[in-house]
C-alpha cells in the first residue's frame, strides 16, 4: 500500500464531544496507511455564529487555518467535521472568486491566504483518493446482524456548488463505503432529510418531530443502526433519542455510529478502541455476532454457485 | 578546408540549377554579402565563415526556376516553413546544408570595437580577431554571437540535399524564453514606456519586413497600401507601433526565429522580441514551433473544436 | 458624396429616451451628409415614401436610416432605396433602438450614443460600393428532417404542392411523440386514430421518399443547392423483404431489450416493431440487446423469418440526396427521471413520467390500456401528478415552461377517473397554464366534473413507505404542508431539446438557444425561418409546443418552401469575398481556412498563382479576409476599409 | 575678434547650453548603440566620435510633416453647403544642427538645388533651412564603408556648413564659413584659434588620405550609367541581393523624395508630406495599378542613376552622393553602391 | 464628444451578426438596461475580426475593445469563431507584453437568445474599463527627426 500523507484538521468537536469520531478516524486511516499531520496552532474554523454576524471575520477565522496549511506547502487539508469543511470551502471559494473580499480578509490576517488549499472531508478522500478496493482489503471481521442506514445530514454535500462532492439529493459515498467493508446497507429515503439539529434549542418540538421521522424511516427501510458522517447529526440523533421517545411517544433504541467506527469494527478494532461505548444508545447487541470475513466470502461463493446452474437452465429453455 | 568542400558541393549542383545563392566578401572584412552565381568561375569567390549571417532562404520564394542555396541550421526552418505553407516547390530547391555551431553578430563586434573601421578579420579557435587602427583585438565568439545561437538546436540543417561537411549535434541548451519571461516581470507602464522609446526610433524603412523570410507580401504589404488603409504615413509612435504589430501578428505561428528582422534594423530596435513572445505563447498553447515539421499547419490557420489550452476569460 | 440620414422616432420607442431633433442636427454637421430629418415611423409606408422623395429631391447617393436593428428592417429599407434606382448596398442602418434607446437610461448619453451610431453608419456608407447579386438555379426538392406530426404535415403540404420531398426519420417509424399519446386534449380524441391516416398518406405519397431509421450525416451547400448525406442505420432486416408479420418478434429469446417507443415501461424484444400502427411496419434489431451480436450465436429470428429478411451482416449505408431547401422538424426530448433525485426519479419504480403514463393508458401500450403500477402491477387508487417536474426550475438549468404539461395532466387525470372510477387524483401545480381554445374549460372539467384535486404548491420530496409513495409538499393556498400517500406518482417531466439537437444545428449552420432549441429568424414575424436561408423550422425543435401549433408550423414551413421555389432562380448574396488580383501574392492561406471550400487557385496569364472565390459557394463569413496578410481578399460590404472607417470614426476623434 | 576660435572640450556643454537659450539645438546623442540627432538637453551624452546613424536631414526635412490642416465647415442652415478652411504653419524656430559631419552638411546642398534654388522654392524647406545654422565637425577617421573623397568631397569639406570644427586633442578648432556661422562665433566662450589653424589643416589631410577610394574618376560616369539603362541583365546581377527596403534611402543625407497623403477624420484632416523611397514598389505605382518600376532592379537602378547620372546631368555635374557610406554600412545585405558604380564604369 | 468626457469611456465592440449582434438586440427588446459607453461595429462573423482591428482601435483611442461571437460549435459559418478564438487568444496574451492591460480587450461568446448574458457582458466590461480608467491620457507626440 502506498503511503499517503494528509494535513488533518480535527476541529473543536472532535477534541471534545465527538472524541470517538476522532479516535475512529485516526485508527481507520492509520490502518489504510494514511499518515495524518495536525497543523500547529490551528484555531477555530469559523463555523461558529461568527458567520451570521460578520462574513469577513468568519472567513478570516477559516482562512487563518488554511494559510497555516498553505505555509506547510500542502494543497489539501482534510477534516472529518462537515461544519469545518463547509466553513473552509465557503471562505476559500469566495476569496478565490472575489478579489476584493480576499483583500478584506487578508487585511485581518497576519499571514495572507493565497487560495491554494482545497478542503476535503475524510469521507471524500476515502472514496476518491483511496478507493473501494484498498478499503475492502483491510476488512477482517464481518457483522452479519448489522443493517445500516447511512444518514448524510445537510451539509456534507450541499450546497453542491460549494461542497463539490457527491450527489446533493441522493449521495452514495457512504452507502458505497459501507458496502465495500461488507456491511449491509439499506436504501434510505431520508438520507439527506433535515433532522432539525440547528433548532435544537429554539424549537425543540419541531426537532423532535423531524428527528423522529428520520429514525422511523430508517426502521422502515429495514435498518437497525444509523451511520453518520457528522458529529452534530450524531449528537442530535443519539443523545436526543430519549427526549424524542418522551415527546413523540415512541420507543426508538437505534444506535447511531460514525461511519469510521463501522469501518474500524470491520478492521478488527474493538468497540472500546473506537469509542463506541461512549454513545448514549449502546450498539453491543448488534455487534455481538461477529465472524472472520472469510466465512462470509465463502458463504457468498456457495450461494452464487447454487444459483448459477439454474440460470443456465433458464437460458436453455428460452432458446 | 571546409570552404573547399562547400565549393565542391556548389560546383556539383551548379549545372542542375539556374542560380546558386552563397556568400562572398562584402565591403569590409567584417561583412559578408549574399552572392548569386551561375557560372563555375564564380565559385571561387565563395566564402564561408561565422560572419555569413544573412538568411539566404529569404530570396527563394521570389525566384523562378531552380535555385541552389547555402543554408545554415537556423535558416533551414525557413525551408520547412515554406513547405508547410506550400510557398515553394521543394523539388526546385537544391539545399546545400552547412553545419554551423554559431555565427557572429556584426553589430556586437562593432560595439566591441567602438564602431571603428576594420582592417582585417581572422578566426582562431573560438575567437574572432579583429584588426582595427589601434591593433588586433581578440574577442571570444560566444560574446559576440547573436542571441539565437545561445539556444540553437539546429547545428545541422533540417532540410538539405547536400551537406557540406559532417552532420553535427547541437551543444546548446533548449530555449526557455528566459529573456521574454524576464521582460514580462516589468510593470505594464514600464513595458509600454520601453516600446514607446524603441518604436520611436523606427524610420519605417521596412528592412525588418523585407529581410524576413516569411514576409511574403513584400511590395503588397498593408503597412504602405491605401486600400486597405491600415496606417497613415505619419511618423508618430502609434503608426510605427501599428506597423510592428502588423509585422508581428502576420508572423504569428510562422516566425522561424531567425532574427533577421532585428539583425537588419538600422535603428537597433529589438523587433524580434515581439515575435519571440508570440512564439512562446503559441508553443505553450498549441505545442507548435514554426519551421520544424513540413507536415504541420500554422496554428492561426487551423483550429480544434475543443481547445484544451484556451479557457474562457472572465471580465 | 451626398448622404441622407433618416432618424426614426419609432413612436416613443426611440424618441422617448433620445432627443431625435438634436440627433438630426448633429447628423447634418457630419461630413458628407447632405440631408437629415426625423420621422415618426420610418418603416411605415409614408416613412418609406419620404425616403424615396428625399433621395430624388436632394439627389442623395447614400442613405442612412437610424432606427431599429438592421436584423429587423435592413431588408425593408434596402428595397425602398432600390426602388429609386440607388444600389441597395448604398444603404446603411444605425441601430439606435435595441442598442440605444431601449437600454440606456440617461437621455443625454443616449442622444450622444445615437449620434455616434449614425456617424459610424455615415462613415461606413461613404465607403460602400454598389454590389450586384448573381442568379443561380434552384433544385426544387425539399428535405424534411423528422417524421413527427410537424414534419409529416410539412412533407405532405410540400408534396401536395408538387415538390419532391425527402423525409428523414431517426426512429424506425414516423409518428413521433404524437404516436405515443393515448388521447389528445381538449377533445379527448384518440391520438393514433387521427395521426394514423396522415402516417399512411406519408408512406403512400408518390412525391415523398421516406428514409426511416436514418439520420443526417452531412449537409453541404446553400439555399437552392444542398447536398445531403443520409445515414441509413443498419436494421439487420432487409426491409424490402420484411412483411412486418412479427414472427421474429414472437420467437426472439432476448426479452430484456429497452423499449424506446414505450420509454422503458415494459421490456421489449431485441428484434422489434415499435407499435402496431408503425409506418413502415418493418422489424429491426437492437444490436446491443441481441444475442447474435452479444454472444455471437442465436440466429433464432433468421430461422423463423418466413421471407429470409434477416441479415446480421448489414452495415450502415450512406445515401446522397440533393435538395434546395430544408425543413427541420426534429422534435423534442424529455429530461430523464434521474435528474429529479428529490422525487426519487429513476430509483422508485412507481414514480414515472407523464409520457410513460401515456403509454400505460394507451390500449396498444404494454399494459393494453389497463392502469397498473410498475412495481407490482397493482391497480393504483391514489395517483399524484406533479407538474413542472424540472420545468421552470433554474437550479437544473430549465427556466422555461414546458408548454403542454398542464393540459396533458388534466387529460390524464380525467382518463384515470374514466379507467378507475374509484380512484383519486391529486395534481400539484405552480400555475395552471391553459391558454388555448377550449383549454381552460378542459382543466376546469377535470376539477369540477372529475373531482381531481388540484393543490397549488411544490412537492419537496417523494419517498417510499411500505407499498406507498409518500408525496410531501406544500399547499400554498392553505399555507400548510401536505403529505399524500400515493400508489403511483406521475411527474410531468420537463421538455428539452433532443440530445442531438446541437449536433444537427451545427450541421445545418443554424443557431440554438442555451437549451438547444433552434432560434427562429424573428420571434414574432419570422417564426419558422432561420437565419440560414433555405432552412425552416417546424414544431417543438424550436421550443415546446402542442399538436395544433406544431401542425400549424409544419404547414407554415411548407408554405415558405413553396414560396421560394415559386421562382426558377434565386439571387445570390453579393456580400461575398472578392480577390484583388493586383494585390494577391498567392500565399494560399485563405484557401486553407475557408470553411466552405469556396476559394480555389487560379493561374494568371503571367504565370502568377492567385486565389479565386467561387461565387456561389462563398457564404460571406470573411475568415479569408482576416487571414489574408496583404488585404487582397476583401469581404464585400465588410471590407477592411469599411470597418476601418468605422473604427476611425470612433477612435480618431 | 579673431576669425578662428578654439574651445576646450570641457567648455562644450556650456556652449551648447548657451546656444540652447536662443536656438533649438540638435546634437548627436547616444541612444543605446545608436547615435541620433536629438534636441540637446543639459546632461545629454553627446557622441561625437562617429557619424550619427541617421543624418540630421530630418531636422530640416522631417520624416513626416503636416503641410497644412484642412477643415470642411458645414453650414448649419444648409448641410449641402460646405466651405473649406486651410491652416498652415510656416513659423519655424531658429535651429542649430550641432556636430553634423561634412557629408551630412553636404546633403543639404543637394537638397538646396531642388528645394531652394528654383523659381518655386519649397516654403517648408526654405523656412527651416534659412533658420538653421549648421555646425559641422570634421571627421578624424573614416567610417566603415565611407568614400567621400571619391565623389569629389572630403572629411573636412565645408560646403554646406556655417561653422566648421575640428577636434584637436584637448579641444575643438572652430572656423566660421558663413555669416550665420559668425553669429554663433561671437560667443565669449571661444578662445583665439589662430594658433591651431595649421594643426587642423594637417589633421584634415591625414584623414583625407585614409578614406577608401572605390573608384578613381567620375568623369563619364553619368553617361556610362545612362548607356546601361536598358541593360537589365547588368542591373539584375548587381541588385540580386537587394531586398528593396528603404534603409539606404532613409539613412541617406541626400535622398529627398517624398510622398503626399491626406488623412481625414470627420470634417477635418491634414495633408502630410513624408519621406518616400524609390526602393519601394509604391513609389511609382500608378492609379491604374500599372507600375513602371515593377522589379527591384529597376528601383535600385534608379537610386544609383539618380545620384550618379540624372542629378549631375541636371545640376552642373554635381554628384548627388556625399559618400557617407551609410547605405553600405547599414544595408541588411551589404549592397555597396560604390561597387555598383565601379562595376558600371567597367561594364 | 467632449461634453461627455468624464462620463463615458471609448469602448468599441465587434459583434457577429448572427449571434452577438442578435443577443444585443434581444437585450434591447428585453429592455435590459446597460451602460452606454459601448459602440457596436457589426461584422458577419467573429472570424472576420482581424486581431489588427483590435490593435488599431486600442492604439488609436479606444479604452477597451470587446469582440463577441457565437458560442463555439454554433458559428453560422461553422468555423469562424474557432479561428477567432485562437487568434484573439494570441492577441490577448500579446497585449500586456506591449504594455497594454489585457483587461482592456475581452472576447466572449453570446448567442442571439442570450439577452441577459449580453447585458452582463456589457455591464461588467464597461465597469472593468472604468476601473482601469482612460487608456489615452497624453497627446501623441509627433517626431521631427
Amino acid at each position: 500500500m502506498s503511503e499517503k500523507e494528509y494535513i488533518y484538521f480535527p476541529g473543536c468537536s472532535l477534541e471534545a464531544s465527538a472524541i470517538e469520531y476522532d479516535m475512529s478516524v485516526r485508527k481507520v486511516l492509520a490502518a489504510l496507511g494514511v499518515k495524518l499531520i495536525e497543523p500547529d496552532d490551528w484555531s477555530c474554523c469559523g463555523s461558529t455564529p461568527a458567520h451570521s454576524v460578520d462574513h469577513v471575520f468568519a472567513a478570516a477565522v477559516a482562512a487563518r487555518n488554511l494559510a497555516i496549511v498553505e505555509k506547510m506547502g500542502a494543497s489539501t487539508v482534510i477534516t472529518a467535521c462537515p461544519a469545518c469543511l463547509s466553513a473552509f470551502k465557503k471562505a476559500h471559494l469566495r476569496m478565490k472568486k472575489e478579489e476584493g473580499f480576499k483583500k478584506e480578509v487578508n487585511a485581518i490576517l497576519d499571514e495572507p491566504y493565497n487560495c491554494g488549499v482545497t478542503a476535503k472531508s475524510v469521507l471524500q478522500i476515502l472514496v476518491e483518493d483511496i478507493g473501494p478496493k484498498p478499503v475492502a482489503e483491510k476488512v477482517t471481521l464481518d457483522f452479519p446482524d448489522l443493517k445500516v442506514a447511512p444518514y448524510y445530514g445537510c451539509i456534507i454535500n450541499r450546497p453542491p456548488e460549494i461542497m463539490e462532492f457527491d450527489d446533493p439529493e441522493n449521495p452514495m459515498a457512504m452507502d458505497n463505503l459501507m458496502t465495500s467493508v461488507g456491511v449491509k446497507v439499506c436504501d434510505f429515503a431520508f438520507k439527506v432529510e433535515c433532522c432539525g439539529a440547528a433548532f435544537g434549542v429554539a424549537k425543540r418540538k419541531m426537532v423532535n418531530e423531524l428527528s423522529s421521522k428520520v429514525l422511523s424511516m430508517a426502521l422502515d427501510a429495514g435498518a437497525n443502526c444509523l451511520v453518520v458522517t457528522c458529529q452534530l447529526c450524531h449528537q442530535n440523533l443519539d443523545l436526543r433519542q430519549g427526549q424524542i421517545n418522551n415527546t413523540m411517544g415512541s420507543s426508538f433504541n437505534i444506535p447511531v455510529l460514525f461511519f469510521t467506527q463501522v469501518m474500524g469494527l470491520t478492521y478488527g478494532y474493538s468497540p472500546q478502541e473506537l469509542g463506541i461505548d461512549k454513545h448514549n444508545i449502546q450498539a453491543e447487541g448488534l455487534l455481538k455476532t461477529r465472524r472472520p470475513v472469510e466465512e462470509r466470502i465463502k458463504e457468498e461463493q456457495e450461494k452464487a454457485k447454487a444459483k448459477k446452474p439454474k440460470a443456465k437452465k433458464a437460458e436453455e429453455e428460452e432458446s | 578546408m571546409f570552404i573547399e568542400k562547400l565549393k565542391e558541393a556548389v560546383r556539383k549542383i551548379l549545372p542542375e540549377v539556374d542560380v546558386v545563392i552563397g556568400y562572398r566578401q562584402g565591403f569590409d572584412p567584417l561583412h559578408a554579402t549574399p552572392y548569386f552565381l551561375d557560372k563555375p568561375e564564380q565559385v571561387d569567390q565563395l566564402i564561408w565563415n561565422p560572419l555569413c549571417v544573412q538568411n539566404l532562404c529569404s530570396y527563394i520564394p521570389f525566384l523562378k526556376g531552380k535555385v541552389g542555396v547555402i543554408v545554415k541550421g537556423c535558416d533551414s526552418r525557413a525551408i520547412v516553413q515554406y513547405m508547410q505553407e506550400k510557398l515553394i516547390t521543394r523539388e526546385n530547391i537544391k539545399v546545400i546544408g552547412v553545419p554551423c555551431l554559431r555565427v557572429i553578430s556584426v553589430k556586437k563586434v562593432m560595439a566591441a570595437i567602438n564602431q571603428q573601421t576594420v582592417q582585417e578579420v581572422t578566426f582562431e579557435g573560438d575567437n574572432i580577431i579583429v584588426k582595427i587602427p589601434e591593433g588586433p583585438k581578440t574577442i571570444p565568439s560566444a560574446d559576440v554571437a547573436p542571441r539565437k545561437c545561445a539556444t540553437c538546436q539546429l547545428a545541422t540543417p533540417l532540410q538539405y540535399d547536400v551537406l557540406a561537411g559532417e552532420a553535427i549535434q547541437s551543444n546548446k541548451p533548449q530555449d526557455t524564453f528566459e529573456e521574454t519571461k524576464e521582460f514580462e516581470k516589468l510593470s505594464l507602464e514600464e513595458r509600454r514606456a520601453y516600446w514607446e522609446k524603441e518604436f520611436d526610433r523606427c524610420i519605417r524603412c521596412y528592412a525588418c519586413r523585407n529581410a524576413c523570410p516569411m514576409c511574403i507580401c513584400q511590395d503588397k504589404c498593408i503597412a504602405e497600401s491605401r486600400d486597405p488603409h491600415w496606417t497613415s504615413q505619419r511618423a508618430n509612435v502609434t503608426e510605427k507601433a501599428m506597423f510592428h504589430m502588423i509585422h508581428g501578428l502576420h508572423l504569428a505561428g510562422r516566425c522561424i526565429s531567425c532574427e533577421e528582422c532585428e539583425r537588419v534594423c538600422p535603428m537597433d530596435i529589438p523587433v524580434a522580441k515581439i515575435k519571440k513572445k508570440i512564439s512562446m505563447d503559441l508553443k505553450e498553447l498549441f505545442g507548435y514551433e514554426a519551421g520544424m515539421n513540413p507536415d504541420d499547419t500554422p496554428p492561426m490557420y487551423t483550429f480544434k473544436v475543443e481547445e484544451a489550452t484556451i479557457e474562457e476569460h472572465e471580465i | 458624396m451626398r448622404v441622407g440620414v433618416f432618424i426614426c422616432h419609432c413612436g416613443n420607442n426611440i424618441a422617448g429616451t433620445v432627443e431625435v431633433a438634436k440627433v438630426a442636427e448633429a447628423a447634418r454637421m457630419m461630413p458628407g451628409v447632405a440631408f437629415a430629418t426625423t420621422y415618426m415611423y420610418t418603416c411605415s409606408e409614408p416613412g418609406q415614401e419620404e425616403i424615396k422623395e428625399a433621395i430624388k429631391r436632394e439627389k442623395l447617393d447614400r442613405v442612412v436610416v437610424a432606427a431599429c436593428s438592421p436584423r429587423m428592417h435592413e431588408v425593408t429599407f434596402r428595397r425602398t432605396v432600390e426602388k429609386t434606382g440607388l444600389n441597395r448596398y448604398f444603404f446603411e442602418m444605425a441601430n439606435i433602438r435595441e442598442h440605444c434607446s431601449w437600454i440606456g437610461e440617461d437621455k443625454e448619453l443616449n442622444t450622444n450614443k445615437a449620434i455616434e451610431a449614425i456617424k459610424l453608419a455615415v462613415e461606413k456608407a461613404k465607403q460602400n460600393k454598389p454590389l450586384f447579386p448573381a442568379k443561380f438555379k434552384i433544385n426544387k426538392r425539399v428535405l424534411v428532417i423528422g417524421g413527427g406530426v410537424a414534419g409529416m404535415q410539412a412533407a405532405l403540404d410540400c408534396a401536395d404542392g408538387g415538390l419532391d420531398v425527402v423525409l428523414v426519420e431517426k426512429s424506425p417509424s414516423v409518428g413521433g411523440m404524437m404516436a405515443r399519446l393515448d388521447k389528445t386534449f381538449p377533445t379527448v380524441d384518440c391520438s393514433i386514430c387521427i395521426l394514423g391516416p396522415k402516417m399512411v398518406d406519408v408512406s403512400q405519397h408518390e412525391k415523398i421518399n421516406l428514409y426511416a431509421y436514418s439520420e443526417i450525416e452531412e449537409i453541404k451547400g446553400y439555399v437552392g443547392n444542398y447536398q445531403i448525406k443520409i445515414r441509413k442505420k443498419a436494421t439487420y432486416v432487409d426491409w424490402s423483404k420484411c412483411t412486418g408479420c412479427g414472427a421474429c418478434i414472437e420467437k426472439c429469446p432476448s426479452r430484456n431489450a429497452f423499449d424506446y417507443f414505450n420509454f422503458g415501461v415494459a421490456p421489449a424484444r431485441a428484434i422489434n416493431i415499435p407499435f402496431p400502427q408503425a409506418i413502415p411496419k418493418k422489424a429491426k434489431i437492437d444490436a446491443q440487446f441481441c444475442r447474435q451480436f452479444i454472444k455471437g450465436k442465436c440466429g433464432v429470428c433468421a430461422k423463423f423469418c418466413p421471407v429470409g429478411a434477416i441479415n446480421y451482416e448489414m452495415k450502415d449505408e450512406i445515401v446522397t440526396e440533393d435538395v434546395g431547401a430544408i425543413i427541420v422538424a426534429s422534435g423534442y426530448g424529455l429530461i430523464d427521471l434521474d435528474k429529479l433525485p428529490e422525487y426519487g426519479g429513476g430509483r422508485y419504480p412507481d414514480v414515472i413520467s407523464g409520457i410513460q403514463y401515456e403509454r400505460i393508458l394507451n390500449a396498444s401500450g404494454p399494459t393494453s390500456g389497463h392502469i397498473e403500477r410498475p412495481s407490482d402491477h397493482a391497480e393504483p387508487k391514489t395517483i399524484v401528478f406533479v407538474s413542472c417536474a424540472g420545468s421552470r426550475d433554474k437550479s437544473i438549468g430549465i427556466p422555461y415552461c414546458s408548454n403542454f404539461c398542464c393540459m396533458y395532466i388534466a387529460k390524464q387525470a380525467i382518463l384515470t377517473k374514466d379507467h378507475i372510477p374509484d380512484s383519486r387524483s391529486y395534481v400539484f401545480y405552480m400555475d395552471i397554464r391553459s391558454p388555448g381554445k377550449g383549454y381552460d374549460e378542459f382543466t376546469r372539467r377535470a376539477q369540477e366534473e372529475y373531482g381531481v384535486q388540484y393543490i397549488r404548491g411544490r412537492v419537496s420530496r417523494i419517498y417510499p413507505k411500505g407499498k406507498k409513495m409518500i408525496v410531501k409538499g406544500a399547499d400554498t393556498l392553505l399555507g400548510t404542508q401536505v403529505e399524500i400517500e400515493a400508489d403511483l406518482v406521475v411527474l410531468a417531466t420537463a421538455v428539452t431539446a433532443t440530445t442531438d439537437a446541437r449536433t444537427l444545428a451545427e450541421k445545418l449552420h443554424i443557431s440554438y438557444d442555451p437549451h438547444g432549441f433552434y432560434v427562429e429568424s424573428h420571434p414574432k414575424l419570422r417564426p419558422v425561418e432561420t437565419n440560414t436561408s433555405g432552412v425552416f423550422l417546424a414544431g417543438a425543435c424550436q421550443g415546446p409546443k402542442d399538436i395544433p401549433a406544431s401542425v400549424g408550423q409544419g404547414s407554415a414551413a411548407a408554405a415558405k418552401v413553396l414560396s421560394i421555389f415559386s421562382k426558377d432562380t434565386l439571387e445570390s448574396d453579393p456580400q461575398i469575398a472578392r480577390v484583388n488580383t493586383n494585390i494577391c501574392v498567392g500565399c494560399r492561406k485563405c484557401i486553407g481556412t475557408c470553411p466552405f471550400g469556396a476559394i480555389e487557385e487560379q493561374q494568371l496569364r503571367d504565370g502568377r498563382i492567385i486565389a479565386n472565390v467561387i461565387e456561389t459557394v462563398c457564404a460571406g463569413c470573411g475568415i479569408c479576409n482576416s487571414t489574408c496578410p496583404c488585404g487582397a481578399i476583401q469581404l464585400q460590404h465588410f471590407t477592411d476599409n469599411q470597418l476601418l472607417a468605422e473604427v476611425n470614426a470612433l477612435c480618431l476623434t | 575678434m579673431a576669425d578662428t576660435g578654439f574651445l576646450p572640450k570641457e567648455n562644450l556643454p556650456a556652449l551648447l547650453e548657451a546656444l540652447s537659450k536662443k536656438f533649438a539645438v540638435f546634437a548627436p546623442v547616444l541612444d543605446g548603440e545608436v547615435v541620433l540627432f536629438k534636441r540637446f538637453a543639459p546632461g545629454a551624452t553627446l557622441c561625437l566620435t562617429r557619424p550619427a546613424n541617421l543624418p540630421p536631414k530630418g531636422i530640416i526635412f522631417p520624416q513626416s510633416e503636416t503641410l497644412f490642416n484642412f477643415n470642411f465647415k458645414k453650414d448649419p442652415e444648409d448641410p449641402k453647403k460646405t466651405s473649406l478652411e486651410l491652416k498652415e504653419n510656416l513659423d519655424f524656430v531658429p535651429t542649430i544642427i550641432f556636430g553634423s559631419r561634412p557629408c551630412d552638411a553636404q546633403g543639404f546642398r543637394i537638397y538646396d538645388r531642388v528645394y531652394l534654388e528654383t523659381d518655386t522654392a519649397d516654403p517648408y524647406y526654405k523656412g527651416r533651412r534659412e533658420k538653421t545654422t549648421i555646425i559641422t565637425l570634421a571627421c578624424n577617421a573614416p567610417s566603415p564603408g565611407c568614400f567621400c573623397t571619391s565623389v569629389g568631397r572630403g572629411p573636412a569639406e565645408s560646403d554646406g556648413s556655417d561653422l566648421m570644427m575640428t577636434e584637436l586633442g584637448k579641444g575643438y578648432f572652430f572656423e566660421p564659413m558663413t555669416e550665420k556661422g559668425k553669429e554663433i562665433f561671437k560667443d565669449s566662450l571661444f578662445e583665439d584659434g589662430s594658433a591651431y589653424k595649421e594643426q587642423a589643416q594637417k589633421a584634415h589631410e591625414r584623414v583625407s588620405a585614409l578614406v577608401k577610394k572605390p573608384f578613381a574618376i567620375l568623369e563619364g560616369t553619368p553617361e556610362k550609367l545612362l548607356s546601361l539603362f536598358e541593360n537589365s541583365q547588368f542591373w539584375e546581377g548587381e541588385t540580386a541581393k537587394c531586398i528593396s527596403c528603404g534603409a539606404c534611402t532613409y539613412l541617406c543625407p541626400t535622398c529627398y523624395c517624398f510622398n503626399i497623403t491626406d488623412e481625414q477624420v470627420g470634417n477635418s484632416g491634414e495633408r502630410i508630406r513624408s519621406w518616400d523611397a524609390c526602393m519601394f514598389f509604391h513609389f511609382t505605382l500608378e492609379a491604374s495599378s500599372h507600375n513602371p518600376r515593377q522589379n527591384k532592379h529597376q528601383r535600385l537602378k534608379n537610386r544609383v542613376g539618380h545620384k550618379f547620372s540624372y542629378y549631375p546631368k541636371k545640376y552642373q555635374g554635381v554628384i548627388a552622393c556625399c559618400g557617407c557610406g551609410r547605405c553600405i554600412r547599414y544595408c541588411p545585405m551589404s549592397v555597396d553602391i560604390s561597387e555598383i558604380v565601379a562595376h558600371a564604369q567597367g561594364a | 464628444m467632449s461634453y461627455l468626457a468624464g462620463k463615458e469611456l471609448r469602448i468599441v465592440g465587434f459583434l457577429c451578426n448572427w449571434c452577438s449582434y442578435g443577443g444585443a438586440d434581444t437585450a434591447g427588446v428585453g429592455r435590459f438596461k446597460q451602460p452606454t459607453d459601448l459602440r457596436i461595429i457589426r461584422v458577419p462573423c467573429s472570424g472576420r475580426v482581424n486581431p489588427l482591428f483590435v490593435v488599431k482601435a486600442l492604439l488609436n483611442g479606444a479604452d477597451g475593445v470587446l469582440v463577441s461571437g457565437c458560442h463555439p460549435r454554433d458559428c453560422h459559418y461553422s468555423d469562424g469563431n474557432f479561428y477567432a478564438r485562437r487568434r484573439l487568444e494570441m492577441l490577448k496574451r500579446l497585449l500586456p507584453f506591449l504594455g497594454i492591460d489585457e483587461r482592456r480587450f475581452h472576447y466572449t461568446w453570446v448567442s442571439a437568445s442570450e439577452g441577459a448574458r449580453w447585458k452582463n457582458v456589457v455591464t461588467d466590461f464597461t465597469k472593468a474599463i472604468h476601473e482601469l480608467g482612460p487608456f489615452h491620457q497624453k497627446e501623441e507626440k509627433t517626431e521631427c527627426s
